[in-house]
């Protein structure tokens, strides 16, 4: 191998080989600068490969000869080996990428970039504490050369300040180092940790110095108003390089020095970083300025990851994953991001959508975007999950209800900058890449995906990137070029032989999740044969949610489960934000999801118990006075998906605004994830009481409060998606009351809710989509008199509401049978006023959905629309199918889920003998309902035909009028506030309460950070003062360490 | 021709412009027919007992006089004994009674109301003014003839008559029905063409379809 | 009412006062004047209520008269303002931002006299005489009896009595 | 001796911060910063030096086997080489950044230069 | 319990009783209440009458296929609810085709008729036809929730859904009836019987003068005699289920006319005596009035 001593040797002596060549020849200079990068990147690459793959043991390096404390040494192990290459790497693609800067600025630019690299490796390699200080002082120097590549004007006085800080940083190394030297008589880090520095006179002084000083390299909040202003105005590949490598660098020389500064010192680091995390991110939240909120990610990101250093204690060995997943995760998104950043003009946020239409750059953005917010399959979500789980384990709450308000702050602004970028107004100018930029920028994105699949080896888990259903979804991303029809069949296919290959392996309840999500979803894309094109990035981000919902019903441990929870997170995300006007809603769709996600991800961690493998089924061993904290988070984090009432503000928009065919399968597929989850966590965990509060019994009455409020805030809708979307939330609301009531017909009615639910929803959606599609308005009050033109709509929505609102014949009324003989064993009552009311409410919007569409007058401009196209009705028609089949025979899917469900409430199963079902309370026969009022009608109706038969059949405003007559369509129409006395009696439920809390949350937040950030006001003295007086505060409170 | 019944060149939601015509596209054009009465002479006979027996009135007060059919469903009179009821809807009505003068914005609305009624249905003419005008002889915007513009059935004079004499008319037109004879609905059918000939003659902004299904 | 009078002539120049009642008087003035008497009298003197707008047809003046008559509902007393316009062509200025109500006025003004109030809220909408094409029935050279006849179908045997004759003779009939 | 001298130095170094912070003319900052590099770098030797002991030269008056009980401590005095070259590196870099300031902006007053903030 | 053919004319059987019985005791409430106002009012036949002339008139127009086959709805929705339920306790020949389904099945059913009514109001086009069902949905969602809760109520007192069932469980004596054992139940449940019968004070749907009778008022013909059959049948059916779960059931023909009326007449005896309310006021009575009691019998049960 080579020695790493070149690593340095050759940054170094590079740059004085620059300095010698003459000033015209910047070609060959500039490949000598990459030439030398690249030599150094390949050693590094070489010694990570020897640690890696060959198990190398880690090489002390002495650089005169003697081991220390004689001479300054160099150690060379695994982390330092990826550290190196990372940092050298970062140059190199910086260096690619500042080609044209570079060649301008000639050979002393390209010398300081090899410099800060050369520093870089310096201070990884190191095990010198002045040493250390030295090169520093190297990367405090180069950097202060480097901010001058910038463009920018600004950037000068962002250098100067830098410059103030570092001076008042050097004075406190400096003393710090003479004082730990006098104390331990030597400098080399292992011998002042074997010396136990701290616990000698003086040296717990002077390693607070030291300390602090090279803490401040992270840029911890609150001083770190200079480096804000470095990110904001330095060029972006040198800030790529500053945020993703120096930062590196900076922790590893942290983590060096807590080795000296031993576990007292540990508390401290993780004060520094959580306080860094949680306060950057949320001044994050205001800033419009893309560099600059990036650099308060950074700032957060490292500080999270200090976090990480100072959970060492109980991280163990695990550290080093987890601290690497965070810090490669953060070095290659936010080294991509400012990349990204150099390719777009505008520093505003609502710039970025210059990006529209690239689809690379996309990729590349959503990319990085995953990696920052821990999604899976990146090392960020390995780790969040190891760091999750030991946090609980060992009982640290607190900080871990930080970190994941931290995350979920980050995401939020990150998501919506992302909504920007796809949403935003069209750009005027198309940005075209430089071809070298965008390679660079490519390989960044590539390179975490590599990192992602690197990590999930390395974890203790599956392989995410080696999970059949996502490699398929990702396939798609491979597939873009092709045009819709054949993804869609490629889709279809997958999504049935999936099914087929999971058949075998299902219990009957996952059977009729499969089959619903897997069945039903290849039935819903068949929709999607009508879309033209190639719908560039529909397929992806569709089957990303499908492969999530199918990894979801079968995960058998915690991790899985979680996993495939985020991948259709993720996926439906991407899928809601494709429609026309679905960024806010959408946007608020991801933070609910995610902060839903993390209280999953708490609940498990906390059940747990610091394993990272845990079982599902384990869940029924949770001693108990953890249980129903583990079953409060769960069951949140469930419902943010089912969006229970409190948690549903996301769901009207996201629904109502998604395209035609992505409503139903957020809608009707999407939902049932929730559901699912609900019935893993009952089935396992089954009561709980905390505070003597039963749980089950709030859960009942959430249920019973989203079936009423769902459904009287459907009534008031004039968009008939949102009027759809809302009833879901009631829908929901009553699945989840059976749920909780806990017994063996209240679960087999959530079951069949599940089955209804997917089906009439999915089918009304499709139905008011293609509407909506032909009259091009949502708005109910528009339309009308649609029956004549668009008949096989009006009656796959006939048949739909018919079936929802529960009237016999058909399949609804099995759910409200199941249901009363449900609540005759439930323990409590009360909830049912709730649902009593919230029956027939479901009436009137339904009714309002079919009237205000498909009745009344029809309007001028709607008098010559077709029919909806012939893929958006197939499905309907198949959908109508199943309903007359499942409301004929509903044994068909019941029998043998009532069987299942005996498992674990042996009481109250059905018996289905003969075509009568009977309970312990009733009976009811589907097939004589069907055929008793199908005689009675076909009787009445060939009554009517023989009385009447001469009937004349008139036109539309043929209606008495007292005597006038209408005067035009529109105002003959009666359905606008369709239901305006009920608003006069119930209004008042309706208040947006929900909204208004979370709205003035997120206003709070807002205005917090906004005025939190007026702390940087932008002068150097005042962020030396910052400095001073955190390093005086910290002094104080670490006294007590 | 009001401005809404006029046609107008509209654009549907594909954006494609087409002309709609609001008498054409809105009402229907369709004259009425003569509707033959059952086939059976014994099952016609009881259905125009049955028709005799149960008078539903349009409530539609055309004029003065609809203030004397009020006291008929108070205790005094309580026609409602003789099948006799009101319904406020044309289409469940079949006996119109002109209460009163006619002016000519009123015609219109009861040429309306009277072609949306369902045949048989009959007219009954309330007061001197639908006989011969009346006091309203010479007003410049009063009917002197009904039965020019509705076939009526029965007059009943006075100005205005009492309930008492509405009563006595209300068996009056029971025996009409009864004996076969009411057959106004048809006979309007018959001379359509007389009656809108009549009916246009005073009305000159006819802003309707021929016939009000 | 004279002390209105005079403190209003002070203001405005007016025409005559007639007195009616201790309680209710008329003042002539000129179209010009109307406005600021008007407004005068409903900011100032109390006189909230616009009781009614009605108009004569003076057809040997070739004139028409306007008549606004106002009423004070605390102190009970009316007054009525009277002011003359040219027969042809005759137009006003409409009152409807003072009294909402004074439209409803106007149009039927408008539908009967046929004097416009130009701005005047749905002016053109007839009330009842829907597809009139004669001149406004209650201009008095309007001749309601050929209209009737020349329109409607009389029924034939119609005797038509003068009513004062008639009761003359049911109650005099030797003709005293 | 030394305690004077490590007095001293401390002294200096809160003179260069009282002076860093206090003065907003960027050029007096970089002096400011100055008197307090200078008064680290005496800490520094204030720190190593021992009383009565030779400076770490080794030659013909102090023989290699004697070195270490007789010389102070020489890792100091290397340190402080270090430390002043660095320092004048600092300097002149903050100097250069003086200059470039004063030539876009025409100012020297640290105040001015806020664009960059919150 | 299974189908056998001889159901059929059994049913027709009640079928045909309910319907005579229906158009006399209809004619006969609105003769009492003409009473009330000092009138003679109808003579008992006039129904019958009523009805032959509409089957009768000659000519009639349609709006639509839904608009034709609303009266269809609403006359199957009145039959069927009749037919679904028991009418005599302990007769086979009169427990019609209750085997089809239970208590529940008859409460649902009762949504068939009213959908489709609404349905084919709405082809008819008429903004009034809309209005009236936009206030008997919103009325009705209020009155419902009392009969739900007695209803519930009950069903946990008998712990049985079978109606034959909670009519036994009442036999015996007059004590046993649901109006005796659970008093709360049986007056939630009829302030919810007075919201249903469409008579003052909770008429605002037909509101005959402000909108044309509401939902009807495009019907004419013999869909209105169709319409008219079901306003016989359909309260009568819905009595039934009262008389069964509340009244002690009947176990003969004079029983039942007898219970029939009598609680048909106390909605007109509350007809008579109010005013009408708005919509918004009807629903917050049923709120504030018949809700609480309702909560009571399914607690105190």
């Amino acid at each position: 191998m080579v020695s790493p001593i070149f690593i340095i040797a050759a940054g170094l002596g590079t740059a004085f080989l620059l300095g010698l060549l003459r000033d015209e020849w910047r070609a060959a200079a500039y490949g000598l600068t990459l030439a030398a990068l690249a030599g150094t990147a390949a050693i590094a690459g070489g010694w990570l490969w020897a640690f890696a793959i060959d198990g190398a043991a880690p090489v002390e390096i002495l650089t005169a000869g003697t081991p220390a404390p004689f001479a300054i040494n160099l150690r060379l192990g695994l982390p330092e080996a990826a550290l190196l290459l990372l940092a050298n790497l970062t140059g190199l693609l910086s260096a690619v990428y500042l080609k044209d800067t570079l060649s301008h600025l000639g050979r002393r630019a390209m010398a300081v970039l090899l410099i800060i690299v050369m520093a870089m490796g310096g201070i990884i390699l190191t095990r010198d504490l002045f040493n250390l200080f030295v090169f520093f002082e190297l990367i405090v120097i180069s950097t202060g050369g480097l901010i001058l590549l910038s463009a920018e004007r600004h950037a000068l006085g962002a250098g100067f300040k830098y410059l103030i800080v570092s001076q008042l940083i050097t004075i406190l190394l400096l003393i710090g180092i003479i004082f730990a030297y006098h104390a331990a008589g030597t400098l080399n880090i292992d011998g002042m940790a074997a010396a136990s520095l701290v616990m000698l006179k003086g040296g717990s002084l002077a390693f607070f110095l030291i300390f602090i000083a090279v803490v401040a390299e992270l840029k911890p909040v609150p001083a770190n108003g200079w480096a804000l202003d470095i990110y904001e105005a330095a060029h972006p590949a040198f800030s790529a390089i500053f945020s993703a490598a120096v930062a590196s660098a900076s922790l590893f020389a942290v983590d060096k020095l807590l080795l000296i500064g031993g576990p007292a010192w540990l508390p401290v680091a993780t004060a520094i970083g959580i306080i860094s995390f949680v306060a950057s991110n949320l001044l994050a939240l205001p800033q419009t300025n893309d560099r600059r909120m990036l650099g308060y990610s950074s700032v957060g990101q490292v500080g999270l990851i200090l976090t990480v250093l100072g959970q060492r204690d109980i991280l163990g060995d695990s550290t080093l994953f987890i601290a690497g997943g965070i810090l490669f995760s953060h070095a290659v998104a936010k080294a991509g991001l400012f990349w990204l950043s150099g390719l777009v003009a505008g520093r505003n946020l609502q710039d970025w959508s210059a990006l529209r239409g690239q689809p690379l750059l996309i990729f590349a953005f959503v990319t990085f975007l995953a990696m920052l917010s821990g999604l899976p399959p990146f090392p960020g979500f390995y780790a969040k999950w190891e760091l999750i789980h030991l946090l609980a384990g060992h009982g640290r709450l607190v900080l871990l209800a930080l970190i994941l308000f931290g995350a979920l702050l980050e995401a939020g602004y990150l998501f919506r900058w992302f909504g920007y970028i796809i949403k935003g107004e069209q750009p005027t100018e198309v940005i075209v890449p430089a071809r070298h930029k965008l390679s660079v920028a490519m390989i960044a994105a590539l390179a975490g995906w590599a990192l992602g699949y690197l990590w999930g080896g390395l974890s203790a888990h599956n392989n995410l990137l080696q999970t059949l259903p996502l490699l398929f979804a990702l396939g798609f991303l491979l597939l873009e070029w092709l045009p819709a029809w054949i993804k869609n069949s490629l889709a279809i296919a997958g999504l049935v032989a999936w099914f087929i290959l999971g058949y075998p392996g299902y219990d009957p309840l996952q059977l009729i999740f499969a089959t619903i999500m897997l069945l039903g979803g290849a039935l819903i894309l068949m929709a999607s044969y009508h879309a033209q094109g190639r719908r560039v990035g529909f397929y992806p981000s569709a089957m990303l949610m499908y492969a999530g919902l199918a990894m979801l019903i079968v995960a058998k441990d915690s991790f899985n489960f979680f996993a495939a929870w985020e991948l259709l997170t993720v996926g439906s995300y991407f899928l809601i934000l494709r429609g026309k006007h679905s960024e806010p809603h959408a946007l608020s769709y991801i933070v609910f999801s995610l902060g839903g996600a993390f209280l999953i991800l708490a609940g498990f961690a906390l059940a747990a118990q610091g394993n990272s493998q845990f079982s599902i089924e384990a869940l029924r061993q949770v001693a108990q006075p953890l249980a129903p904290w583990v079953f409060v988070l769960l069951a949140i984090g469930f419902m943010t998906k089912t969006a229970a009432i409190g948690l549903h503000i996301w769901l009207p928009g996201a629904h109502a605004e998604a395209e035609t065919d992505v409503s139903p399968m957020v809608s009707g597929i999407l939902l049932k994830a929730g559901l699912f989850g609900l019935f893993m966590l009952l089935m396992h965990m089954g009561k709980q009481q905390l505070y003597g509060v039963e749980l089950t019994h709030v859960l009942m009455w959430i249920g019973a409060l989203s079936a009423l409020i769902g459904n009287l805030l459907a009534i008031f809708q004039e968009d008939a998606k949102r009027l759809l979307a809302y009833s879901s939330i009631g829908q929901m609301g009553y699945a989840l009351f059976g749920l909780a009531m806990m017994n063996h017909l209240g679960w087999l009615m959530a079951l069949m809710f599940v089955i209804n639910h997917y089906i009439y929803k999915s089918m009304l959606f499709l139905s008011v989509g293609g509407i909506a599609k032909r009259t091009g308005t949502r708005l109910m009050y528009k339309m009308g008199g649609l029956i004549t033109l668009m008949p096989l709509s009006f009656i796959a929505v006939l048949i739909g509401i018919i079936a929802m609102s529960g009237v016999p014949p058909l399949s609804g009324f099995g759910g409200r049978w199941i249901f009363y003989n449900a609540i005759m064993t439930a323990e409590y009552r009360l909830p049912m006023i709730l649902i009593f009311l919230s029956g027939p409410i479901a009436f009137l919007y339904l009714f309002r959905l079919i009237h205000t569409i498909f009745l009344g007058q029809l309007k001028d401009e709607h008098r010559k629309i077709k029919e909806a196209p012939f893929w958006i009705l197939l499905p309907q028609f198949i959908y109508v199918v199943c309903l007359m089949v499942f409301a004929l025979v509903p044994g068909l899917a019941l029998r043998r889920v009532d069987a299942y469900i005996s498992q674990f409430f042996p009481q109250g199963a059905l018996n289905w003998e003969g075509l009568t079902i009977t309970s312990d309370y009733g009976y009811w026969s589907p097939v004589s309902i069907m055929v008793v009022v199908g005689v009675i009608f076909m009787t009445l109706f060939a009554w009517l035909l023989f009385v009447n038969r001469k009937a004349q059949k008139v036109k539309q405003f043929n209606i008495v009028f007292a005597g006038e007559r209408p005067f035009r369509p529109e105002t003959t129409h009666f359905a606008w506030n369709f239901f305006a006395p009920y608003r006069k009696a119930l209004g008042f439920l309706t208040q947006p309460l929900v909204t208004g809390f979370w709205e003035t949350l997120t206003d709070l937040l807002h205005t917090a950070a906004d005025v939190a950030r007026r702390f940087y006001t932008g002068n150097a003295q005042i962020y030396a003062i910052h400095f001073l007086a955190f390093v005086v505060v910290l002094f104080l409170l670490s006294r007590g360490v | 021709m009001k401005a809404e019944l006029e046609k107008r060149i509209v654009k549907g939601p594909d954006g494609i412009e087409f002309e709609v015509d609001p008498l054409q596209d809105y009402y229907c054009q369709e004259a009425p027919t003569v509707m033959p009465a059952a086939y059976s002479k014994i099952v016609e006979g009881f259905f125009n007992w049955a028709r005799a027996e149960s008078l539903w009135i349009l409530g539609f007060g055309t004029g003065c006089g609809a203030i004397e059919m009020r006291p008929l469903m108070t205790p005094r009179f309580d026609a409602y004994r003789y099948g006799v009821q009101w319904r406020p809807t044309p289409r469940q009505a079949n006996l119109f009674i002109i209460s009163g003068y006619l002016s000519v914005k009123t015609l219109k609305r009861a040429i309306r109301s009277y072609e949306q009624m369902q045949n048989p249905k009959y007219v009954i003419g309330l007061g001197s003014c639908t006989i011969n005008g009346g006091m309203y002889w010479d007003s410049y915007n009063t009917l002197k003839r009904l039965d020019y513009y509705l076939p009526v059935d029965l007059y009943i004079a006075g100005c205005m008559p009492r309930p008492e004499a509405l009563l006595q008319g209300f068996e009056d037109l029971k025996e009409i029905i009864r004996a076969g004879k009411g057959e106004g609905a048809n006979q309007y059918a018959q001379y359509f063409d007389w009656y809108k000939m009549n009916q246009k003659q005073v009305i000159h902004d006819w802003d309707m379809p021929d016939y009000n299904w | 009412m004279r002390e209105l009078y005079a403190k209003l002539n002070r203001l405005f120049p007016l025409g005559e006062l007639t007195e009616r009642r201790s309680n209710l008087a008329f003042i002539t003035l000129t179209a010009e004047y109307l406005r600021p008497v008007l407004l005068h009298l409903r900011d100032r003197e109390g006189f909230s209520h616009l009781v009614l707008l009605t108009a004569v047809d003076w057809l040997e003046e070739g004139q028409f008269q306007l008549s606004y008559l106002l009423s004070d509902r605390a102190n009970g007393r009316d007054i009525g303002l009277r002011l003359m316009l040219p027969r042809d062509g005759a137009s006003m200025e409409s009152i409807h931002d003072l009294w909402p109500t004074a439209a409803t006025y106007q149009r039927e003004l408008r539908e009967m006299f046929g004097i416009d109030f130009p701005g005047s809220p749905r002016i053109n909408e007839e009330f009842i005489l829907e597809g009139w094409t004669d001149i406004p029935p209650y201009r008095r050279d309007f001749d309601t009896l050929k209209f009737a006849q020349e329109n409607f179908v009389a029924r034939p045997g119609r005797e038509t009595w003068d009513p004062a004759r008639h009761m003359k003779d049911q109650l005099y009939p030797d003709g005293a | 001796m030394a305690h004077i001298a490590l007095a001293t130095g401390f002294i200096l170094i809160l003179i260069g911060l009282y002076g860093a912070l206090t003065n907003r003319n960027i050029l007096r900052m970089i002096v400011s910063f100055t008197v307090a590099d200078t008064g680290v770098n005496l800490v520094i030797v204030a720190v190593g030096y021992l009383r009565g002991r030779t400076a770490p030269i080794l030659d013909a008056t102090l023989p290699a086997a004697e070195a270490a009980a007789r010389i102070i401590d020489p890792v100091p005095q290397a340190l402080v080489l270090t430390a002043i070259v660095i320092g004048v590196g600092i300097t002149a870099l903050m100097l250069a950044y003086a200059y470039k300031l004063h030539e876009t902006k025409g100012s020297l007053d640290i105040a001015d230069y806020r664009e960059l903030k919150w | 319990m299974h189908f056998e053919w001889m159901m059929i004319p059994y049913s027709l059987l009640t079928l045909f009783i309910v319907v005579n019985y229906g158009l006399l005791l209809t004619a006969l409430m609105q003769k009492i209440g003409a009473r009330v106002g000092r009138r003679y009012g109808i003579p008992i036949w006039q129904n019958y009458i009523d009805l032959v002339k509409n089957y009768g008139l000659r000519s009639s127009i349609t709006h639509g296929v839904m608009f034709y086959l609303g009266p269809v709805f609403r006359l199957s929705g009145g039959v069927g609810l009749l037919l679904f339920v028991p009418t005599i306790y302990g007769s086979v020949m009169f427990s019609n085709l209750s085997f089809a389904g239970d208590l529940i099945l008859a409460l649902y059913f009762v949504f068939f008729g009213a959908l489709g009514m609404a349905l084919g109001a709405g082809e008819s086009g008429h903004p009034h036809a809309a209005i009236g069902v936009s206030r008997g949905l919103s009325q009705m969602t209020a009155a419902e929730l009392p009969f739900a809760l007695a209803v519930f109520a009950v069903a946990l007192q008998y712990q049985t859904l079978s109606i034959t069932e909670i009519v036994a469980a009442q036999q015996g004596a007059v004590l046993h009836w649901t109006l005796f054992t659970n008093p709360f139940a049986v007056a939630a449940a009829m302030l919810s019987f007075l919201g249903s019968m469409m008579r003052p004070p909770f008429d605002l749907v037909l509101a005959p003068q402000e909108i044309p009778i509401g939902p009807p008022t495009e019907y004419h013909s013999s869909y209105l005699a169709l319409m008219q059959t079901n306003r016989v049948i359909f309260p009568i059916a819905k009595i039934v289920i009262y008389m069964n779960l509340f009244f002690g059931g009947a176990a003969s023909w004079p029983v039942f006319f007898l219970k029939v009326f009598l609680i048909y007449l106390f909605s007109l005896f509350v007809g008579v005596a109010f005013p009408r309310f708005r919509v918004e006021q009807s629903i917050r009575w049923f709120l504030v009035w018949a809700l609480p009691l309702g909560i009571v019998a399914i607690v105190l049960v």
